[in-house]
C-alpha cells in the first residue's frame, strides 16, 4: 500500500493515460476527467487528515499541505469548468485527448512539486508541469497560441535549467555535512546543517534557484512569458496556471529560502524577495492600466499579487503570505471562470466588448464583480484580510515601504475598478456566443457554479477558517520563517 | 585526489575542454560549424562524465556519459543537420552582438564565475569540484550569452543545450551527487522536447528565429485603439 | 428686588427704543434735507407713514404663499429681539444674560433671510435680484462683525455684551489702534446692514441700484409697515450697539437708579442724536457707488477687522 | 475559536481575546449587526416579491431605531469590556461613549431614510436591497470596531455597499463614472489607514485600541500616523482637497441612500479620525497636532458653502454643503486637539463638544434636506432648480419641512445648526487663548473662514430654497407636483421635530455628550450648560435657546397685537413686479424666464469670490444687431481640486503606464536577456558579498 502523498500523485496520472488511451466519445472524456479531479480532490482534503512527516520522496507539512487541499478543490472547479465549456473550445479527437491527458498530468505533477521532500524530485516535477502546461497553452494551433506557447517554453526552459544549476550547488554545499546519496537532496536534511554549510555556495545557490523558479513564479523581470500563456490557452488553463502554477514555483523559491535563510552569513534572501516582489506590484499595476484584453489584463493582476506575497514572505509575515496566496488562487481562479464565461457570451475576450454583464447576466456579472472586487482588496474575501496584515507589518518593520506599496496598491486597485466597472456595468454588449454554446444543459449555470463555490471559500478562508486549517497555517508560517 | 593527481588533471583537463568549444561555439560563423563545435561538446562531456564515474568509483555515472554521448554527439547533431539540409536555412550565424564582443563578453563572465566561485568554495569542497564548479557555471554563463548573441532559431537552440551540457558537467563534477542519472535524463527530455519543438516550428513556418510573430508585434491585443 | 429692577431696566429699554426707532429715521432725513437745504420731512414723518400703512388693505400676490404673511411678523420680532439685547441706559437688563454678541448676529441673519424669501416668495424678478445681493453682501458683512467681536472678546474675555459695556466704560484699556480699526470695520457693516449710502440708497426705488427696497417692492399695507418698522429698528439697534460699546460712558449701573436712569437717558438720546447727525453728514458727504464695489468696501472693513486682531496680539506680547 | 493562530513571530493581532462576559449591549448589537447581514442575504430572493422591498426596508428601521436606542443606552451605561466577534480573525467590538454618540448618530440618520425608503422604494433591484442593509451593517461595525482590522472591516464594506447604490443608475455614464471615484477614494482611504494602524500597533502587531492607546506614537512616527489619518478618513469625509467625489456621489444614488451617505456615513469618517487622532494617539501630542484638521476644515467649510452657492442642481448643492459642514466639525476636532496640547481643558471640552454636537445636528437636517429633496425629485421629476419652483402650493408639507432644515442648515437661531455653530465659533474667539502667535493668527483666520461659511451656507439655503419652493413653477411637471404618502411625510417630519427640539436644548444633549467628550478630552472637564443654556465658561458668553426663542415668539405676539388689531383682510392681485406687463395666457403661472435663475441668484457671489476660489468664468453670447435671437450668457465654473489635483495625478499615472507598456514591446531574445542580466546581477551581488 503505498502511501497516501504518492496516490494523490499517481491517481491523476493514472487517469492521464487513460484519458490518452481512450478514444474522446461525446462528452465521455470531459466526464472522466470531472471524475478523476474529484477523486484527486478528495485525496488531496483527505491528506489534511494525514500525520506529518517524510515518505521517501515526498513530505507533507503545514506548508504543503493546504496548497495541496487548494490544488485539490481548484482542479475540481476547473474541470467542472471545462467539462461545461468544453464544446466551445471546439477540439478535435486528438486534441481533446491530448488537452484532458495534459490537465491531469499537469495536476499530479504540480501535486508532486508541492509534496517533494527532495529537491531533485521537485524540479522533475516542476519541468513535467511545465511541459504539460505548454502543451496546454499549444492545444489550439493558432498563430498566437503556438507563439505563446513557444515563449514560455523557452523562458522557463532557461529558468528549469538554472534552476537545475543551483539545485546542484545547493547539494554541492551540503555535500560535505550529509554525506552522499539521497538524503543531500532532501529539504528537511538541507535545513539541518544548512546553518554549517559554505555560506559562499549557499547564496550562489539561492541566486540560481529565485532566477530559475522565480521565472515559474512570474516574478518581475521573469515574467515575460506569463501573460500570453495564461491568455491564449484553454479558457480553465488560465485558472489553472495562475490558481496552481505559480504556487508551486513560489513554494520551490520558499523552501530554498528556508534553506538558505537559516545562514547568518549567506546572501540574505528576504531583502531580494522584497525587491522582486515591489518590481512585481509596480509595474504589473501599471501595466493593467493598458490592457485591452480582459484574460491577459487577469494574468498581469496574477504578477501583481504573486509579487505581494512575495513580498509577504520576505518581510518575514508568512502568514501573511501564505493567505495571500491561497485567496488569490481561489478568487483569480473564481475571476478566470467568470472572464471565461462572459467571453463565451459575447464571443471575443476584449474588455471593450464585454459589457453590461450585471444587466444581462445578473449571476455571472455580479459573481465576477464580487470577484474583482475582491482582487482589488475590498471584503469580504481572504485577499483583504492578507493585505491588512502584509500592509500593517510592512509600515511597522519597513516604514519606507508605505509609499511604493500604497502606490502600487491604489494603482492596480484603481486600475481593477475601471475594468470592474467596464465589463459589469453599463448598457450590455451584445451577445454572439460561440458556435457550439454550453455543453451541458443550463451551460451558463454550469459555468458559473465554480466561480460562486470559489468565492465563497475564499470568503470562509478569510474569516471562518476552520481551527484545524488556522492552526495548519500558523505551523506553516513558523516553517517558513 | 588532489593537484598533480592523474585523475585530477585529466577531470580539469576534459572540464576545460568543454568551456573552450563553448568558446568555439561563440566564434563560429557557419552553422555547420556551430553544429560540429556542438557534437564535440557533448563528446567531450560525455569523457568527462565517463572520467568522473571511474574517478568516483560511480558507476551510475556510466549511464549519464552513454546518454550524454548518444544524444549530444550523434543525434541531435545528426538531426540538426538534416534540418538544416532539409529547410535550406541560409547558412551563416545571424548575430545579435557581433562575435568580437561577445567573445569579449565571454571573457568577462567567465572571469565573473570564477570571482564568484573561488572565494565560495574556498576551504571546504575540494579543489577539483570547485575548478569543476567554475567550469560548469561559466560554461552556463556562455551557453546564455550565446541564445542571447545568436538570432538564428539554431543557434539560440544550441546555445541552450551546451548550457544543459553545463549543467551536467557541474552535476558530474559533484562528489557523490544523489539522481545524476534521473536529472540528466530530466534534462535531456526537455532538451529534446526542446528539439522537437524547434522542428514543429521551423516546419510549420519557415521561421528562422524564436522570437517573430503575432504576439511579438500586438500581444494578442489588438492595435492601439 | 433685583430681578424686578432688572425687568423695569427691560420694559423702560423697549419703551425707549421703540419710541426712539421711527425718531432715528426720521431724524436722519430731516438733518440731512436740512443739510442739503431743503425744507425737509418732518421727523415724525415715518410714524405717520407706518399708522396709514397700518389702516391699509395689503394685496398679495396670487404666486404669493404663507411666507409673504409670515415673514414680516418674524422679521420685525427677530430686529426687536435683538435690541432688547442691546442695553441702551442702563446695565443689569432682565435679557441681558441670554445671549451675545454672536447671538445677536444671528437673530439680525434671521431677520434678513426672512426678508430674503419674502422677496423670492412672488417670485418677482427684483425680489429674487435684491435677495441674492442681500445675502451676498451679508456674506462679508458677517466675517467682519465677527473680526470686531473678536477684538472685544480678546479684549473683555467673552462676547457677551454688558461685560464689553462695562469694561470700556472704565476706560481702563485707553485708547488702542485696534479698538479704532474695529470700530470702522463695524461702522462699514452697520451702513451695510442698514442698506444705507453709500452700500444702497433708502430713498430711491430705482430697481437696478437697490438691495433692500427690491425685497418689499411685493409687500403693501400692514406688511410693508412691519418691514420698515424691522428696518428702523435695525438701525436704532446699530447706532445703540456702537454707542454701547464705543460711547459707554454715562451709562447707569445695574440695580434700582431712577436718577441715574433719568441720566442715562439723557446721554443716550444725546449719544443717539450725535450718531445720528454723523450718519447724516456721512451720507450727504459721499455717493452710492456701483453695487460690485459693494464687496471691496465690505472687504476692506473685514480686512480692518483682521489686521485689528493682530495688532491687539502684538499689543498683548508687548505688554 | 482562534487560539491557533499564533504563528511565531506574527502579528499579535491574531491573539484571541476571549472577554470576561459579553454586556447586554454589545449582545443585542451583534444580533442587530447579525441581522441586517441575514437581511441582506433575505434580500435578493425577496426581491421578486412586490412586497420584499417593504419587508427589507422595514427590517432596516428597526435595525435603525435599535443602534440609536444602543446608542442612547450606552451612552448612559458608559464603557464596557470588548466582546470578539464569531469570526476566525481576531476582531473586536466595543461601545464606549464616543461609539455610542456616533451609534445615536448614524441610527438616527438611517431611521428616516429608512422610513423614506419604506415610504417609495417598493420594486427596488435585488442588487439595491441586499447593499441598503450592508451598508448600515458597516456603517454601526466601524463604529463599535475595538481595533484596527474590525474598523478597516466595516469601513471597506460600508463603502463597497454605498458603492452598489451609488452605482443604482449604472445605464447613465456620469454614474459610473460618479461610482468609479467613489470606490478609489475608498479604497485609497483603505490603503492610508491600514500602514497607519501598522505604524500604531508597531512590529508586535497588536492592533486593538487598548494596546495602541498604551503606547502613542511619538516624533516622526506620529507626523507619519498624523498625515496617513488624514488623507484616509478626510478623503472618506469629504475634506478638502480630496471632496471631488462628494458633489458626483451622493446626487448619483437614490435620495434615502444620499441622505443616509451624508447624514451617517461622512461621520463615520469623521469618527475615524476622532477615535484614531484625539484618542488612539493619546492627549500628549504637540500643538500642531490639530492644526491640520483645523486647517483643512477651514478650506472645506469655505469652498464647500461657496460651491453650494453656485451648483445648479439641487442634490448636488446639498452635497456641497455637507463639505462645509464636514469642514466645520473637523475644524472643532484640531482646536479641541490645539486646546488640549495648550492645557486648556474646558476649551478644548467646549471645541469637542461643538463638534459632537454639530455632527448630530447636521445628520438630522441633512438628512432632512436629501430627503425633502428626494420628494421633490419623485413629485417634480427633476432636482435642477431651474425646472422647479412654486412647490410650498403645491407641497405643503415638504416645503414645511424643509424649510426648518432650511434655517438650521443656515444656522438660524433657535434652530439646531445655530446651537452648535454658536459653540464653535464661541471655541474659535478663545483660540488666541494659546500663547503661541502662529497660531493665534490661524485662530483669527479660522474665525473669519467659520463665519464666512456660515452667511455662505445661509445664503446657499435661501436660494435652494427660494428657488424650489417659493415664486413661480418653471415646469408645468413642478405645477403637478404633490406631497408624498404620509409614512414620505413623517420620514420628513421625525428630523424636522428633532431638528427643533435638538436646537432648543443643547444643554441636555451637551450633557448626554460629556462621555464622548471625555474620550477626547479627558483632563477636560466640559461646561455642564444645565437644562436650558450653553456657556462659555462661568461668567462666559451663553446661549438660552429657549429664552431666545420664547423672547421670539413674544415679539412677534406684540408685532401680530399691534398690526393685526384693526386692519382689514388682506386680498390677492396680480404681482406688482415695478409695473411689469402681466404675463401673456398660453403661460398660465407667468413667463418662467422672468423670474431669478439658478445661476442668476448665484452671480453676486460668482463674481465677488468665485473668479478667484473656484475659477468661475462667464461668458456672453450677444446676437450680431438686428438679430432676433436672444442673448446668453454662459456661467461656469471648475474646482481647484480637480484641474490641480487628480488630473495631473492621472496624467503622471498614464504617462507611467506608457513608459511600462514600453516594455513589452521586446522581442524574445531581449526577454532572454533580462533574466540573463538579473542573474549576472546577483552573481556580482553575490561576489561582492561574498568576497
Amino acid at each position: 500500500m503505498m502511501p497516501l502523498p504518492w496516490l494523490v500523485v499517481f491517481l491523476p496520472w493514472l487517469g492521464a493515460v487513460a484519458l490518452a488511451l481512450a478514444p474522446p466519445r461525446g462528452r465521455l472524456p470531459a466526464l472522466v476527467n470531472l471524475g478523476v479531479a474529484g477523486g484527486f480532490c478528495a485525496l488531496a482534503l483527505g491528506l489534511l487528515g494525514a500525520e506529518h512527516g517524510v515518505q521517501g520522496w515526498t513530505r507533507t507539512d503545514a506548508v504543503n499541505l493546504p496548497l495541496v487541499a487548494l490544488s485539490g478543490l481548484i482542479g475540481l472547479a476547473s474541470a467542472a469548468f471545462s467539462a461545461a465549456t468544453l464544446d466551445c473550445e471546439r477540439f478535435d479527437g486528438l486534441r481533446a485527448r491530448a488537452y484532458h491527458a495534459a490537465f491531469q498530468i499537469f495536476l499530479g505533477a504540480q501535486a508532486l512539486a508541492l509534496l517533494s521532500d527532495n529537491l531533485g524530485v521537485m524540479w522533475v516535477a516542476i519541468e513535467i508541469a511545465t511541459l504539460s502546461s505548454v502543451l496546454m497553452v499549444a492545444v489550439h494551433g493558432t498563430p498566437s497560441a503556438i507563439e505563446a506557447a513557444w515563449k514560455f517554453f523557452v523562458l522557463c526552459g532557461v529558468g528549469i535549467a538554472l534552476a537545475l544549476f543551483g539545485t546542484i550547488l545547493l547539494y554541492l554545499a551540503a555535500q560535505p555535512l550529509v554525506g552522499q546519496g539521497d538524503p543531500g537532496l532532501s529539504w528537511g536534511a538541507l535545513r539541518a546543517v544548512a546553518a554549517h554549510c559554505d555560506p559562499g555556495i549557499l547564496s550562489l545557490a539561492f541566486v540560481f534557484l529565485l532566477v530559475g523558479y522565480g521565472t515559474k513564479a512570474g516574478l518581475v523581470p521573469l515574467h515575460a512569458w506569463l501573460p500570453d500563456a495564461e491568455a491564449e490557452g484553454p479558457l480553465p488553463m488560465s485558472a489553472v496556471l495562475s490558481g496552481l502554477l505559480l504556487n508551486a514555483a513560489l513554494l520551490a523559491v520558499l523552501r530554498a529560502k528556508a534553506v538558505v535563510g537559516l545562514h547568518p552569513g549567506a546572501l540574505a534572501p528576504g531583502p531580494l524577495l522584497v525587491g522582486f516582489g515591489l518590481a512585481s506590484l509596480l509595474l504589473a499595476a501599471f501595466a493593467l492600466w493598458r490592457r485591452r484584453d480582459a484574460r491577459r489584463l487577469f494574468a498581469w493582476s496574477s504578477i501583481e499579487h504573486v509579487g505581494l506575497s512575495a513580498i509577504a514572505f520576505g518581510l518575514g509575515a508568512p502568514f501573511a503570505g501564505m493567505l495571500h496566496l491561497m485567496g488569490h488562487s481561489l478568487v483569480k481562479s473564481a475571476v478566470f471562470f467568470g472572464v471565461g464565461a462572459a467571453a463565451q457570451i459575447k464571443g471575443s475576450q476584449k474588455i471593450a466588448e464585454i459589457g453590461g454583464l450585471a444587466a444581462s447576466h445578473p449571476a455571472l456579472g455580479w459573481g465576477l464583480a464580487l470577484g474583482i472586487a475582491g482582487l482589488a482588496g475590498l471584503p469580504p474575501f481572504a485577499l483583504f484580510v492578507s493585505e491588512f496584515l502584509l500592509v500593517a507589518q510592512a509600515a511597522a518593520r519597513q516604514p519606507w515601504l508605505i509609499l511604493p506599496l500604497g502606490l502600487g496598491l491604489l494603482v492596480g486597485a484603481t486600475a481593477l475598478i475601471r475594468v470592474l466597472q467596464a465589463l459589469c456595468l453599463g448598457e450590455p454588449t451584445p451577445d454572439r456566443p460561440v458556435p457550439g454554446g454550453f455543453a451541458l444543459p443550463g451551460g451558463l449555470l454550469w459555468a458559473t457554479l465554480p466561480l460562486w463555490s470559489l468565492l465563497a471559500l475564499a470568503v470562509l478562508l478569510g474569516f471562518a477558517l476552520p481551527p484545524g486549517l488556522a492552526a495548519l497555517l500558523s505551523d506553516a508560517a513558523v516553517l517558513l520563517e | 585526489m588532489s593537484f598533480g593527481s592523474l585523475p585530477y588533471d585529466i577531470a580539469h583537463l576534459l572540464g576545460g575542454a568543454v568551456l573552450l568549444m563553448s568558446f568555439v561555439l561563440l566564434y563560429q560563423r557557419r552553422l555547420e560549424a556551430v553544429i560540429g563545435a556542438f557534437a564535440v561538446q557533448g563528446a567531450l562531456l560525455a569523457a568527462a562524465a565517463f572520467w568522473q564515474g571511474f574517478a568516483q568509483g560511480a558507476p551510475h555515472l556510466y549511464v549519464t556519459a552513454l546518454l550524454a554521448f548518444g544524444a549530444k554527439a550523434l543525434l541531435i547533431p545528426l538531426a540538426l543537420r538534416i534540418a538544416l539540409r532539409r529547410l535550406g536555412l541560409h547558412r551563416t550565424v545571424e548575430t545579435a552582438l557581433g562575435v568580437g564582443p561577445s567573445l569579449l563578453a565571454a571573457i568577462a563572465l567567465v572571469g565573473l564565475s570564477v570571482l564568484v566561485v573561488l572565494p565560495a568554495t574556498a576551504g571546504q569542497a575540494q579543489a577539483l569540484t570547485r575548478e569543476n564548479l567554475a567550469l560548469a557555471l561559466s560554461v552556463v554563463l556562455l551557453g546564455m550569452l550565446m541564445m542571447i548573441a545568436r538570432r538564428n532559431a539554431i543557434s539560440q537552440l544550441i546555445g541552450l543545450l551546451s548550457l544543459e551540457n553545463g549543467l551536467i558537467l557541474a552535476a558530474i563534477g559533484v562528489q557523490g551527487m544523489p539522481l545524476v542519472v534521473e536529472l540528466s535524463t530530466a534534462a535531456l527530455v526537455l532538451m529534446l522536447a526542446l528539439v522537437a519543438g524547434i522542428f514543429v516550428f521551423l516546419l510549420r513556418d519557415r521561421l528562422a528565429t524564436l522570437d517573430t510573430g503575432d504576439l511579438a508585434r500586438q500581444r494578442g491585443e489588438g492595435e492601439a485603439p | 428686588m433685583g430681578w424686578l429692577a432688572a425687568l423695569l431696566t427691560q420694559i423702560l429699554h423697549l419703551a425707549l427704543v421703540l419710541a426712539a426707532a421711527p425718531l432715528v429715521v426720521g431724524g436722519i432725513r430731516w438733518l440731512k434735507a436740512r443739510m442739503m437745504g431743503r425744507q425737509g420731512p418732518h421727523p415724525l414723518q415715518p410714524l405717520r407713514d407706518l399708522a396709514k400703512l397700518l389702516r391699509k388693505r395689503p394685496v398679495l400676490a396670487e404666486t404669493a404663499s404663507w411666507v409673504s404673511r409670515a415673514a414680516p411678523y418674524l422679521g420685525a420680532a427677530a430686529a426687536l429681539a435683538a435690541l432688547a439685547l442691546v442695553p441702551s441706559f442702563a446695565r443689569g437688563m432682565a435679557f441681558a444674560p441670554l445671549g451675545d454678541l454672536v447671538v445677536i448676529a444671528g437673530l439680525l441673519a434671521l431677520g434678513r433671510v426672512a426678508m430674503a424669501l419674502a422677496g423670492l416668495d412672488a417670485g418677482t424678478a427684483f425680489g429674487g435680484l435684491g435677495a441674492a445681493r442681500e445675502m451676498s453682501f451679508a456674506a462679508i458683512a458677517e466675517p467682519a462683525f465677527l473680526l470686531a467681536v473678536l477684538s472685544f472678546a480678546i479684549l473683555a474675555g467673552t462676547t457677551g455684551l454688558e461685560p464689553i459695556g462695562a469694561l470700556f466704560q472704565e476706560g481702563s484699556l485707553g485708547l488702542r489702534v485696534s479698538l479704532g480699526l474695529a470700530l470702522v470695520a463695524l461702522l462699514a457693516v452697520a451702513v451695510a446692514e442698514n442698506a444705507r449710502i453709500p452700500v444702497d440708497n433708502p430713498a430711491t426705488h430705482l430697481e437696478l441700484t437697490m438691495v433692500h427696497e427690491a425685497m418689499l417692492l411685493e409687500a403693501s399695507g400692514r406688511h410693508l409697515a412691519l418691514w420698515e418698522a424691522a428696518s428702523a429698528l435695525r438701525l436704532t439697534l446699530w447706532l445703540a450697539l456702537l454707542s454701547a460699546i464705543f460711547f459707554p460712558f454715562g451709562t447707569a449701573p445695574a440695580g434700582f437708579a431712577p436718577l441715574g436712569w433719568l441720566l442715562g437717558i439723557g446721554a443716550w438720546v444725546g449719544k443717539m442724536a450725535l450718531l445720528c447727525l454723523a450718519l447724516a453728514a456721512f451720507e450727504n458727504a459721499i455717493a452710492k457707488m456701483r453695487v460690485f464695489r459693494v464687496p471691496e468696501f465690505l472687504g476692506t472693513a473685514l480686512l480692518l477687522g483682521l489686521l485689528g486682531a493682530l495688532l491687539l496680539f502684538l499689543s498683548t506680547r508687548l505688554a | 475559536m482562534v487560539e491557533p493562530l499564533l504563528p511565531g513571530g506574527e502579528p499579535a493581532i491574531l491573539l484571541a481575546r476571549v472577554p470576561p462576559r459579553i454586556p447586554a449591549v454589545l449582545t443585542a448589537l451583534l444580533l442587530t449587526l447579525g441581522a441586517l447581514g441575514l437581511l441582506a442575504l433575505a434580500a435578493v430572493p425577496l426581491a421578486r416579491f412586490a412586497w420584499g422591498a417593504a419587508v427589507v426596508h422595514g427590517g432596516v428601521l428597526a435595525a435603525a431605531l435599535a443602534l440609536a436606542g444602543l446608542g442612547l443606552a450606552g451612552l448612559l451605561a458608559g464603557a464596557m469590556p470588548p466582546a470578539a466577534l464569531p469570526l476566525s480573525v481576531p476582531t473586536q467590538v466595543a461601545v464606549d461613549a464616543l461609539s455610542a454618540w456616533f451609534l445615536l448618530v448614524v441610527g438616527l440618520a438611517a431611521t428616516c431614510s429608512a422610513l423614506f425608503a419604506l415610504a417609495h422604494g417598493a420594486r427596488l433591484a435585488p442588487r439595491l436591497l441586499a447593499a441598503y442593509p450592508l451598508f448600515l451593517a458597516g456603517m454601526a461595525l466601524a463604529l463599535v470596531a475595538a481595533d484596527g482590522f474590525t474598523l478597516l472591516l466595516g469601513f471597506e464594506a460600508m463603502s463597497l455597499a454605498s458603492w452598489v447604490l451609488v452605482a443604482a443608475d449604472h445605464a447613465q455614464a456620469e454614474n459610473r463614472r460618479a461610482a468609479r471615484l467613489y470606490l478609489a477614494i475608498a479604497v485609497f482611504g483603505g490603503i492610508c489607514l491600514v500602514p497607519a494602524f501598522g505604524l500604531l500597533a508597531g512590529v508586535a502587531g497588536d492592533i486593538s485600541f487598548a494596546a495602541i492607546r498604551a503606547a502613542p506614537p511619538a516624533g516622526w512616527t506620529a507626523a507619519a500616523v498624523l498625515a496617513l489619518v488624514v488623507a484616509g478618513g478626510g478623503a472618506k469625509a469629504g475634506l478638502v482637497p480630496l471632496h471631488g467625489w462628494l458633489p458626483l456621489a451622493h446626487p448619483a444614488a437614490p435620495s434615502h441612500v444620499s441622505a443616509l451617505m451624508s447624514g451617517g456615513m461622512t461621520k463615520v469618517s469623521v469618527y475615524v479620525l476622532a477615535r484614531v487622532l484625539l484618542d488612539l494617539c493619546g492627549p500628549a501630542q504637540p500643538l500642531w497636532w490639530g492644526v491640520p484638521l483645523l486647517v483643512l476644515g477651514a478650506g472645506s467649510a469655505v469652498l464647500g458653502a461657496l460651491r453650494a452657492n453656485l451648483e445648479t442642481d439641487g442634490k448636488t448643492l446639498l452635497a456641497c454643503s455637507t463639505i462645509e459642514n464636514i469642514g466645520l466639525i473637523c475644524m472643532g476636532l484640531g482646536l479641541a486637539a490645539a486646546f488640549r496640547a495648550a492645557d486648556l481643558g474646558v476649551l478644548a471640552a467646549l471645541a469637542a463638544g461643538a463638534a459632537l454636537l454639530h455632527a448630530l445636528h447636521h445628520a438630522l437636517f441633512k438628512s432632512l434636506l436629501f430627503l425633502g429633496m428626494g420628494e421633490v425629485l419623485h413629485a417634480a421629476a427633476s432636482r435642477h432648480l431651474d425646472r422647479l419652483g412654486g412647490l410650498i402650493h403645491a407641497m405643503p408639507w415638504t416645503a414645511g419641512a424643509v424649510l426648518v432644515g432650511v434655517g438650521a442648515a443656515a444656522s438660524l437661531p433657535p434652530l439646531s445648526g445655530f446651537a452648535s455653530e454658536w459653540l464653535l465659533l464661541q471655541a474659535l474667539l478663545a483660540a488666541w487663548r494659546v500663547q503661541d502667535l502662529a497660531f493665534q493668527v490661524l485662530g483669527v483666520a479660522a474665525v473669519a473662514a467659520a463665519a464666512l461659511a456660515a452667511a455662505l451656507a445661509a445664503a446657499a439655503m435661501v436660494r435652494l430654497f427660494g428657488l424650489a419652493f417659493l415664486g413661480r413653477p418653471r415646469t408645468p411637471r413642478a405645477a403637478g407636483a404633490q406631497d408624498g404618502p404620509w409614512l414620505a411625510r413623517a420620514a420628513l417630519l421625525l428630523p424636522a421635530g428633532l431638528t427643533v427640539i435638538l436646537g432648543l436644548l443643547p444643554g441636555p444633549m451637551l450633557d448626554l455628550a460629556q462621555g464622548a467628550v471625555q474620550v477626547l478630552v479627558p483632563l477636560g472637564m466640559a461646561e455642564r450648560g444645565g437644562m436650558l443654556a450653553v456657556r462659555v465658561g462661568d461668567g462666559g458668553a451663553r446661549y438660552l435657546p429657549l429664552a431666545i426663542a420664547a423672547l421670539l415668539a413674544a415679539m412677534a405676539a406684540l408685532a401680530w397685537w399691534v398690526a393685526k388689531r384693526r386692519a382689514p383682510a388682506s386680498v390677492r392681485g396680480p404681482a406688482w413686479d415695478c409695473g411689469f406687463m402681466p404675463p401673456p395666457p398660453h403661460l398660465p403661472f407667468g413667463d418662467p424666464a422672468t423670474q431669478p435663475s439658478a445661476a442668476g441668484f448665484g452671480q453676486p457671489l460668482r463674481r465677488m469670490l468665485g473668479g478667484t476660489l473656484l475659477a468661475a468664468r462667464e461668458a456672453v453670447a450677444m446676437p450680431p444687431p438686428g438679430d432676433p435671437s436672444p442673448a446668453r450668457l454662459t456661467a461656469s465654473f471648475a474646482d481647484p481640486a480637480d484641474g490641480w489635483l487628480l488630473a495631473p495625478l492621472a496624467r503622471a499615472r498614464d504617462a507611467l503606464a506608457a513608459r511600462a507598456e514600453r516594455l513589452r514591446g521586446l522581442s524574445l531574445g531581449a526577454w532572454l536577456m533580462l533574466p540573463f542580466a538579473t542573474l549576472v546581477a546577483l552573481l556580482a551581488l553575490a561576489a561582492w558579498v561574498g568576497g
